[in-house]
């Protein structure tokens, strides 16, 4: 069974790898940070996968805490870095 | 994507890549040779901790060594954090796009209210859980970090409830109790930053919730980067703020 | 080869791939948001490390205190000077 | 030799120490220089655990505690160069104000 709950993490790892290339494509700033908040929820389910699958239970305060800490990231996008407009960050900036 | 964006890059040119890069890659195979093939085995300090576990009075191995075997370690830790906030807050200036943002909305403010709660629960947790499980000081005020950069991106109104004048004794607070513990132990005739037996577990709880919560209060700090508000008359030039007390 | 060590290999491959991506893109806020996910991935590596303590610390700091610290930095590197510098460049064209 | 998470994760560590390392060196932008030290730190961490991890079955607890504390440490001097990053970015776009047309 355990084989099973670890194959099971592989294969969200394996959505989690290819929704990388909607990060890298964009176009917009808010595709790419729902595609890490993406991450984030693949994350919470590969480490309840692996709790049962490697029978460390302790992985499932990691799974809490993860889910509790991922939101910051998407409201501090929210706040501080869209403005709403649709095209806004989907150019390239090369400067500092 | 303009052209003018496609000419700048922020790498150097190839030519001046090459040699870096392949310097670097023979680094790398050297790192790897010494990974792989070490010369003599060094044995762990995992069955000196584990021989000594007893002595400290806390079940969890990180903890134990945290706090008992490697204290400085976590004291030294807590006046990097305090550096760090003294750094982010020298280098602060008024530059009004704080005065621009926008309240928050339903949302965020139902959000806020979900989620700070939880947090401090689970942060409370872990540090309960610490004794003898994973977490611990650390992730506890991280979790506490979190609710508080948390309640910062909502410019939340329960800010205000937060006292201004308890910032810097709340910043130092943990340390301080963590040194003043280590020179009583030293006191009562052992070591500094050594605790005996039967009182540890009880005095290391304490400490660890004097820490937790001081880390927190830094990480919400360092995010929030305003040092508290001064008197008036100190010479800057502060816009007026009607909420956020250390932002 | 068993289910763990293709986890372990597949979640290495991404880690490096995402430094590498983090490193050489060239939108800041690409690099920014990729660092978030490269948090997200370390946290299950520690997991795999055996190593719970290490797990929560990451989970909680690098997947959101970093995150945010990144994100409102970045706004005050470049959001603000966005139009102006549009205007930069239009000279700089011309 | 068998190939075990250990080593995996070991030379994940030191490739990732030599990406930020090569970011470090290549990179112009002062943000993406903060972002190669954290790679960096990361490769070190995962080295430093995967160390503890490979001695048999018994995990060492010293690297993991220098770790954690390592973790934090690092996020406030993230913290504190992202606070330089600010004021030397703001006193450049004073100079360009003054100057007009100087280099950035």
């Amino acid at each position: 069974m355990s084989a099973f709950y670890i194959s099971l993490a592989l294969v969200l790892l394996l959505s989690v790898a290819a929704g990388l290339i909607r990060i890298l494509q964009g176009p917009t700033a808010a595709d790419r940070m729902m595609a890490a908040q993406l991450f984030g929820t693949c994350g919470v389910a590969i480490l309840l996968l692996l709790a049962r699958g490697l029978e460390a239970l302790i992985v499932e305060d990691v799974a809490l805490v993860f889910a509790l800490l991922a939101v910051l990231s998407s409201v501090a996008f929210v706040r501080r870095a869209w403005t709403g407009k649709a095209d806004d960050w989907g150019e390239e900036h090369d400067d500092t | 994507m303009t052209k003018v964006g496609k000419e700048r890059t922020p790498h150097n040119r190839g030519w001046q890549r090459l040699p870096i890069m392949a310097l670097l890659l023979l680094f790398l195979a050297a790192l790897a040779r010494a990974y792989l093939f070490p010369g003599a085995s060094a044995a762990g300090l995992a069955a000196r901790v584990d021989a000594s576990l007893a002595a400290g009075g806390v079940g969890s191995r990180v903890t134990a060594v945290l706090l008992n075997f490697r204290a400085y370690d976590t004291l030294l830790e807590c006046f990097v954090l305090l550096l760090g906030v003294m750094v982010v807050w020298s280098l602060w200036r008024p530059d009004g796009a704080e005065s621009r943002e926008p309240a928050a909305g339903a949302i965020l403010a139902s959000l806020e209210r979900l989620l700070v709660p939880l947090m401090i629960m689970v942060g409370s947790y872990l540090l309960w859980a610490g004794s003898d499980r994973a977490g611990g000081a650390f992730q506890a005020g991280a979790i506490l970090g979190g609710a508080g950069v948390l309640l910062l991106l909502d410019s939340s109104p329960l800010l205000k409830v937060f006292p201004k004048r308890g910032l810097v004794p709340g910043l130092c607070l943990g340390p301080l109790f963590f040194l003043s513990a280590s020179i009583a132990a030293m006191a009562w005739g052992g070591n500094f930053l050594e605790y005996r037996s039967p009182e540890a577990a009880l005095i290391i709880i304490a400490l660890e919730g004097a820490a937790a919560f001081s880390i927190g209060l830094c990480l919400a700090a360092l995010f929030g980067g305003r040092p508290p508000e001064r008197e008036a008359g100190d010479g800057r030039d502060r816009p007026s703020r009607d909420r956020g007390e250390f932002r | 080869m068993t289910a763990v060590g293709a986890f372990d290999i597949l979640l290495c491959l991404t880690l490096i791939w995402l430094a590498w991506q983090v490193l050489a893109s060239r939108d800041p806020f690409r690099a920014v948001v990729l660092f978030i996910s490269f948090g997200m991935l370390m946290a299950l590596g520690w997991v795999r490390l055996q190593a719970p303590d290490l797990a929560l610390a990451e989970a909680a700091i690098g997947s959101g205190l970093t995150g945010a610290l990144f994100l409102s930095a970045l706004r005050k590197v470049i959001g603000g000077k966005k139009d102006e510098r549009r205007l930069d460049r239009d000279e700089e064209a011309q | 030799m068998t190939i075990s998470p250990a080593l995996i994760y070991g030379l994940t560590g030191l490739a990732l120490f030599v990406i930020g390392l090569a970011g470090l060196l290549l990179c112009q932008q002062l943000l993406r220089k903060i972002l190669a030290v954290n790679v960096m730190a990361s490769g070190v961490f995962l080295f430093l655990v995967t160390i503890a991890h490979g001695s048999g079955a018994l995990t060492d607890p010293v690297p993991q505690a220098m770790v954690l504390t390592g973790i934090v440490v690092s996020v406030s001097s993230t913290a504190a160069a992202l606070a330089l990053l600010c004021r030397i970015r703001e006193s450049a776009d004073h100079r360009d104000l003054s100057q007009k047309k100087g280099e950035r």
